[in-house]
């Protein structure tokens, strides 16, 4: 359902993705692994528009996604939770989610449903809601993020370094909660440096290098590979 | 070395440090771990001086620092790293580590106008002293790369070297390892470990367990800003109160 | 007690305009980080505007003031589009350099167009209405009446529908707004055409109570940058709390200190306000 | 045929550009009518022509603007019509030998003793006497101060008030107000109307001016208005909505309200080379300049020698056939400053009344 | 690949100034000149707590003008030679930037500015008010030029030229040796971020309040010059306006170089001048030019030149020696 074709993107005079191929198939989901400057934010930021890529081809379901806008993209049903949270600090948690759900704004009912999912995944939320988003911790604020991204209600979701900065315990019910997004149906990209907890929830990985795909397969596969586990997993 | 007492710091209604009082001692390793919004970066602000306690008293060295303002704590021997780091990105590394020592130095605006000798060997001490820094932290083939185009972990290290600079007797270390690979992390454990070993006492953030568990001399854990256990590793490990707000039952 | 009252009414007239052209310029800043020191010629433009629309081509005031507003609104967002949106990453020296570039174009055009002369603009409200010994004339009623009902409208759209919301959203984070689908480029544009409308409608509403010449707007943009600083940048209650003070300020400033020292008034309030809360008075923590 | 040059450096942009504009043309309809004749001097035939520079009202750039002039343009005069750039051009006029005509009333610019200087407006301590006893016949003895809080408005005022009182007023309250940078003179107003005089004294750019009066009125004012030269009572009228308000007040007369023949004929082909708009005294005034310059040019049979220039200015006004002198200009003082027989106007019963200023000076 | 000499560039500089009069050959030329040198004094001083130091100044005229009005006042009202005066206008403006550094730097960013703001625009209305002492609105006539010196007339056009250049490359001089000293990156790390700059040590109060009253110094020695060459104030010249130009000029040259605001401050005036044909409407072509300027040279005339320089520095040099990095993993494998 989501599929991007030696997708080429500069920064000014610097090419920071080189023929990038990747897909995800409905249901997946995927995992991006990549050191530093790899690479993997650059993809989610030309998926969702953000950036425009140089050369390439984005299709989501049966759509062209270059050249789009990134409104039109949430639209389409691809969010993308980034990197650093971007949520509107001196809002109330209950303003930024409502507010994730601009695209659906219409739809006050269905709205109101999938507010009480989030509030079900993410219960401390719920106990904020009334809290300006900016004087959350790091960990609820992530939380929150994911939130404003599910408000959404992606057919596919782009989560960058979810565990970025978050205790352990929260780390692990994050990807518990990823989890069970996924199982519930929503397509996931997923990029981490935190190789081995999201290989574990995967069903398939890529690795980038420099903006290069240089490896890809499925889950066991890389979890076994020796080179990766060196690389990204350290033991 | 450094003796904290009671140390609160309220925001407002929300008390975000909350009586705790610990101590490090000379040239050991000591980590700060918590939840997130435990109020670590909160404590380090408070040591380092950033912001003023509500209440509680630092001792450092001796002298009492509390109400310090974060230059004086400096001068004194504190030097801190921030989880993102400005560099001046048009400048190369080493410029941007030259103004590191400054500190130290006494040189005034007519030492600059008059181009005194104080000031010509003040400047040659700066430059030796970045020189020395950046070869501690081992990035001594980058020093004429401008720091725009260096990589994260060179980033990380740069911030240490600049904090080295400061000639300091502790340093305070906020996520030096946050988003940073597995195996840069562990270079950066080495480097941790090695500032240590000549003779510095390290505070450190982090919230990844396995380097913790391997650096740290002793933990502090902090959950609602309050202190709910201090050890070595291996008792924070097998703390109940620990795993239960904090790791989880998988690390224990 | 009648004078006193006088000079109540007086605060709320200079309030009520001030308000009007501070609560463009804070959107702005709140939204782009400009300070857009040009929003004073947006105000000269609205003037101009209806007088054009009024004097020349005979509509009333009404038309002439929704006509202002459109028009205003238009240059404000052309300057978006054309100024202020390539030097949305650029630092905010830049702004002001570039929104005085703005400033020296309009005010010359405005000249180059219509002279260099004082016009006058007419208004259908020259009644004088009095109540006992007070004496009101009409268009300072018409003007309190009209600042006070717009800043209420913008309020409530701001706090209440989603559109409003979008533009708070952006002045917070502006990929943050991009990523839950909002248009980034139509949130600026309309929240520089809120801008420009509020400043063509309070130039309409001031202007037949004064007079209509080039660099009229110089009179209110400096004070609006105080009012904005007073009340906290991007903060609406603020720039209407701001406004009623510098208004009141220099109402009673002139009536029962001196005259010849009301401007410093305004000035030194600011100077004063913010050695004691750098802040600004009613700013909350992050914003 | 060769060009002859006079310099205008004044405001041309920003605030005041429209008092430099009204400058300008009054230079500008003279050279056009002179240059409408063959213009011999000296035995050769010349062309006239103005030289405006832009000065935004800085003295700096007047300063480097008259450099220009007279580098450049081999100008031998130019006109400033600010108090601040005539005084930065007085610093080296005597030096580059270039006549300056001033354009302004503050005595100081010919006080200073600047050989190359001359003072085109008439002493305006002249109207004092006059408005006075006008006035404080007509309406009682209280006054009130509220002009402008510029130069000239402060000098007239600090000349003003020893006279009223001399006469036997009383000056009760003093509020001078910034007419050009005030967003509302209503505080103000109603600070000196409290006080209630029965004699307002007010003036700066006409049209603020008229601002005043009319708030004055709407705050109850019943009295009369001394207005000071620098407005206009005819420009006032537009905006206050024709003379019934201004009802009682005394000014100078208007060029274009002044009845007798050289000032009406001159208002007309005013009015005929700009539609539309009045000619007040900044325009007559200048205009004479100009042609008082060409004639001064004649006499001294020179083009370029300042200093000669400069000695036949008098008697070159003196001669100025009436028809190029719509304000009466009758000549230099000994200091450079004009002297001329001007009239004044009193508002009564919706016109303009004239009265020649000297009568009535003499009459006291 | 040959790099421009900075040196030499100066020399060559410095030499062209020196000649200039010889080439001009015209007062106005001369006038031109000097006073777009006395403005780059000020200038130059703007962009050390400006450019250098981050915090956007917005008094400075403010301050030019105390020190034109303390040379104005001294020489006029007091008899002071122009020389004795003209180094107390500096220091005045020194002293009285130590009053207001100390409450206006205790804010960050916009609020400074804006606080700056206020207080030129108080230090204006003060000027203009307080007759007694400023002579108010008509300004102070007749300050005289300064005395001859070594047989200089400085009334001469000429002679005050080369004064205000002497005065010029003292400045640039003094500013030059600040910048590039420890002081100079004292203040660029506050620029950079003042939270890193005070974990370094670095007392951010004393740095920027030393920063600004140098600055201030700067504009009020210029302020006296200008007393000496003008030989007429207004309040005028106090006009925020004037702080707009002097932003400009460091803008268009080069916002924290040294060269950019000397540049910028006598190429504007001059463009101005040859724009004079269009009288009122100059600042029709004139306010869309500095739009553009500002948006497709952000970094000025010198800045642009300066990044250009660089990035062909970086090409020119050997590639930096690869990182111990992750073994890199080699080609894309299929699973
Ligand atoms: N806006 C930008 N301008 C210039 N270069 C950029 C920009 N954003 C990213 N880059 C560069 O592009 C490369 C890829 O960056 P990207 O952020 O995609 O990496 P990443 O894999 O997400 O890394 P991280 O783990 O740090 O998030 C890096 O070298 C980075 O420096
Ligand atoms: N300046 C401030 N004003 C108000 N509240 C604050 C402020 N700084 C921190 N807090 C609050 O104090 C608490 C502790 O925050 P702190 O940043 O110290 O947590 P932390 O342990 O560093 O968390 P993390 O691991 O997520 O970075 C949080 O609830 C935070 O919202
Ligand atoms: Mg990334
Ligand atoms: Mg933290």
């Amino acid at each position: 359902m989501l599929r991007l074709d030696k997708v080429s993107l500069s920064y000014g005079s610097f090419r920071a993705l080189h023929d990038v191929s990747i897909h995800a198939d409905e249901g997946e989901l995927v995992v991006l692994l990549g050191s530093n400057g790899a690479g993997k934010s650059s993809i989610f930021l030309t998926m969702s528009g953000l950036q425009r890529a140089a050369s390439g081809s984005i299709r989501f379901g049966a759509r062209e996604l270059v050249g789009r806008k990134p409104s039109q993209i949430v639209a389409d049903g691809l969010v993308h939770c980034p990197e650093g949270r971007k949520l509107f600090p001196g809002m109330s948690v209950l303003k930024n989610l409502t507010l994730g759900a601009y695209v659906h704004r219409r739809d006050s009912r269905g709205v109101a449903r999938t507010l009480d999912e989030v509030f079900g995944l993410f219960p401390i939320l719920h106990e904020k809601k009334d809290v300006p988003a900016g004087s959350l911790s790091g960990g609820q604020q992530q939380m929150a993020a994911i939130g404003r991204a599910l408000m959404g209600r992606p057919k596919a979701l782009l989560l960058d370094e979810p565990s970025l900065g978050l205790a352990p315990l929260v780390v692990k019910q994050m990807f518990d909660i990823i989890a069970r997004i996924n199982r519930a149906g929503t397509t996931v990209l997923l990029a981490e440096q935190n190789a081995y907890a999201a290989l574990n929830i995967a069903s398939r990985a890529y690795v980038i290098e420099q903006g290069r795909i240089v490896l890809e397969g499925g889950r066991d596969e890389l979890l076994n590979n020796a080179q990766v586990r060196k690389a990204y997993i350290g033991a | 070395m450094l003796e904290i007492t009671s140390l609160t710091k309220r925001f407002g209604g929300l008390t975000a440090v909350n009586d705790v009082s610990a101590s490090c001692a000379r040239g050991t390793i000591n980590a700060i771990i918590g939840p997130n919004g435990a109020g670590k970066t909160t404590f380090f602000n408070l040591i380092s001086g950033a912001i003023r306690p509500t209440s509680g008293r630092i001792l450092f060295d001796g002298e009492d620092v509390t109400g310090l303002r974060a230059d004086q704590a400096a001068r004194l021997g504190m030097a801190r790293t921030f989880q993102t780091t400005a560099l001046f990105d048009t400048a190369t590394v080493l410029d941007n580590l030259i103004v590191g020592h400054r500190l130290r130095t006494r040189a005034t605006l007519v030492d600059v106008i008059l181009g005194t000798k104080r000031l010509r060997d003040e400047e040659r001490i700066c430059r030796e002293k970045a020189r020395a820094a950046l070869d501690f932290v081992g990035l001594a083939h980058i020093e004429s790369r401008v720091a725009g185009d260096i990589s994260q972990e060179e980033r990380k290290r740069v911030a240490f070297a600049l904090a080295l600079c400061t000639d300091p007797k502790l340093v305070l270390l906020d996520e030096p390892a946050g988003g940073v690979n597995p195996e840069e992390t562990e270079g950066l454990a080495r480097l941790i470990r090695k500032m240590a070993a000549s003779g510095l006492t390290v505070c450190l953030i982090e919230h990844k367990m396995d380097m913790i568990m391997n650096l740290a001399d002793r933990i502090l854990v902090l959950n609602y800003g309050e202190k709910i256990a201090e050890g070595t590793p291996a008792e924070i490990r097998a703390n109940p109160a620990v795993i239960e707000a904090y790791l989880g039952s998988e690390h224990a | 007690m009648e004078l006193f009252l006088q000079q109540v009414l007086n605060g709320l007239t200079l309030g009520g305009v001030y308000a009007l052209v501070a609560l463009g310029l804070t959107l702005v800043y709140g939204i782009l980080h400009v300070p857009n020191f040009a929003h004073g010629a947006f105000y000269m433009a609205g003037a101009y505007s209806a007088f054009f629309l009024i004097n020349r081509l005979g509509l009333n005031y009404w038309w002439g003031m929704l006509g202002a507003a459109v028009t205003v609104a238009l240059i404000s967002v052309l300057s978006e589009r054309l100024v202020f949106h390539p030097l949305r990453k650029a630092p905010y020296l830049h702004h002001m350099i570039a929104s005085i570039g703005i400033l020296l174009f309009l005010e010359a055009g405005a000249q180059a167009l219509w002279g260099a002369d004082f016009h006058r603009m007419e208004t259908p409200y020259t009644q004088l209405l009095t109540f006992g010994s007070l004496t009101l004339p009409a268009q300072r009623l018409l003007i309190i009446g009209a600042a006070f009902l717009l800043v209420v409208l913008l309020q409530l759209f701001l706090t209440k529908t989603i559109t409003g919301a979008t533009i708070v959203a952006m002045a917070q984070n502006r990929e943050g707004a991009a990523l839950v689908g909002i248009d980034a480029n139509r949130v600026a544009m309309l929240t520089f055409a809120i801008a420009g409308a509020l400043a063509g409608m309070a130039a309409v509403l001031y202007a037949p109570i004064n007079l209509v010449y080039t660099s009229m707007g110089h009179l209110v943009i400096t004070k609006a940058f105080v009012i904005i600083v007073l009340g906290g940048m991007g903060s609406v209650p603020g720039a209407i709390a701001g406004g009623l003070i510098i208004g009141f300020a220099e109402a009673f400033g002139a009536f029962y200190i001196s005259t010849d020292y009301k401007d410093i008034i305004a000035f030194a309030l600011l100077v004063l306000i913010l050695s004691v809360r750098p802040q600004g008075l009613f700013a909350r923590g992050a914003h | 045929q060769e060009v002859i040059k006079i310099g205008f450096s004044g405001p041309l942009s920003g605030g005041a550009a429209l008092y430099g504009k009204n400058v300008l043309s009054g230079m500008q309809m003279a050279a056009a009518e002179i240059n409408a004749k063959p213009l011999q001097i000296g035995g050769k035939a010349y062309k006239l022509e103005i030289v405006a520079l832009d000065d935004k009202y800085n003295p700096s750039e007047t300063g480097i603007n008259v450099q220009r002039l007279v580098q450049q343009h081999k100008t031998a005069a130019v006109l400033v019509p600010h108090s601040g750039g005539i005084f930065a051009v007085q610093a080296f006029n005597e030096k580059s030998k270039v006549l300056l005509l001033a354009y302004t009333s503050l005595p100081q610019a010919t006080e200073r003793g600047n050989t190359l200087t001359v003072r085109l407006p008439p002493d305006f301590t002249g109207y004092i006497g006059p408005f006075t006893k006008a006035m404080m016949a007509k309406h009682g003895k209280n006054v009130a101060l509220a002009a402008a809080d510029h130069d000239y408005a402060k000098a007239w005022a600090a000349a003003f008030k020893p006279a009223w009182e001399a006469a036997g007023g009383k000056v009760v309250a003093e509020n001078p107000m910034s007419y050009n940078k005030a967003t509302d003179f209503y505080s103000g107003v109603s600070r000196v109307i409290q006080a209630k005089p029965d004699v307002l004294f007010i003036g700066g750019a006409s049209e603020p001016t008229a601002l005043v009066a009319k708030q004055a009125r709407e705050l109850g004012f019943k009295g009369g208005f001394i207005i000071i030269d620098q407005a206009k009572i005819d420009e006032m009228a537009k905006v206050v909505g024709g003379l019934a308000p201004l009802e009682g007040s005394v000014g100078v007369m208007p060029v274009s309200g002044d009845d007798r023949p050289e000032p009406a004929a001159f208002t007309a082909r005013y009015r005929k080379a700009n539609p539309g708009k009045d000619p007040s005294s900044e325009i007559s005034i200048n205009y004479s300049a100009v042609h008082a310059t060409v004639a001064a040019m004649k006499l001294a049979g020179t083009v370029s020698d300042a200093a000669a220039i400069r000695a036949k200015m008098g008697e070159a006004f003196k001669t100025l056939p009436p028809e190029h002198n719509p304000n009466d200009i009758e000549g230099l003082d000994s200091k450079g400053g004009t002297v001329a027989n001007t009239i004044i106007g009193i508002v009564e019963g919706g016109k303009i009344k004239g009265q020649f200023l000297r009568a009535m000076n003499t009459v006291k | 690949m040959k790099m421009f000499n900075p040196t030499a560039g100066w020399t060559l500089l410095l030499a062209l100034a020196l000649a200039f009069p010889f080439m001009a050959g015209n007062d106005y030329h001369l006038t031109v000149m000097s006073t777009a040198y006395i403005y780059a004094i000020a200038t130059v001083g703007l962009n050390l707590i400006t450019g250098y130091t981050g915090q956007f100044n917005l008094a400075h005229s403010g301050f030019m003008a105390v020190g034109a009005y303390t040379v104005g006042i001294l020489t006029v009202d007091h008899g002071f030679p122009f020389w004795a005066a003209l180094p107390l206008a500096g220091l005045v403006a020194a002293v009285l930037g130590v009053f207001v550094g100390l409450v206006s730097l205790r804010l960050k960013t916009h609020f400074f500015s804006i606080f700056t703001l206020c207080v030129g625009y108080i230090m204006f209305l003060l000027i203009e008010k307080w007759e007694s002492l400023t002579h108010g609105t008509v300004g102070i006539v007749g300050i005289p030029a300064p005395e001859p010196f070594a047989g200089l007339d400085f009334s001469e056009p000429r002679a005050l030229y080369y004064l205000v250049l002497g005065f010029l490359v003292a400045s640039l001089w003094v500013m030059h040796r600040i910048v590039r000293s420890l002081l100079g990156r004292t203040f660029m790390a506050i620029r950079n971020s003042d939270d890193l700059a005070q974990a370094l040590g670095i007392d951010l109060m004393r740095n920027k309040l030393l920063a600004f009253v140098l600055s201030v110094f700067f504009a009020g020695l210029a302020g006296g010059l200008y007393a000496g060459s003008v030989r007429f104030l207004g309040p005028g010249i106090a006009g925020v306006e004037h702080t707009f130009d002097m932003t400009m000029y460091m803008l268009v040259g080069g916002i924290g170089t040294l060269l950019g605001p000397l540049l910028g401050a006598i190429g504007v005036p001059w463009l101005t001048q040859y724009l004079q044909f269009l009288q009122e409407y100059r600042f029709v072509v004139f306010g869309p030019l500095l739009v553009l300027l500002v948006i497709f040279l952000p970094h000025g005339i010198v800045g642009t030149w300066l990044n250009r320089r660089r990035r062909q520095a970086a090409k020119a040099a050997p590639a930096p020696a690869p990182a111990p990095a992750p073994a890199p993993v080699q080609e894309v494998r299929h699973a």
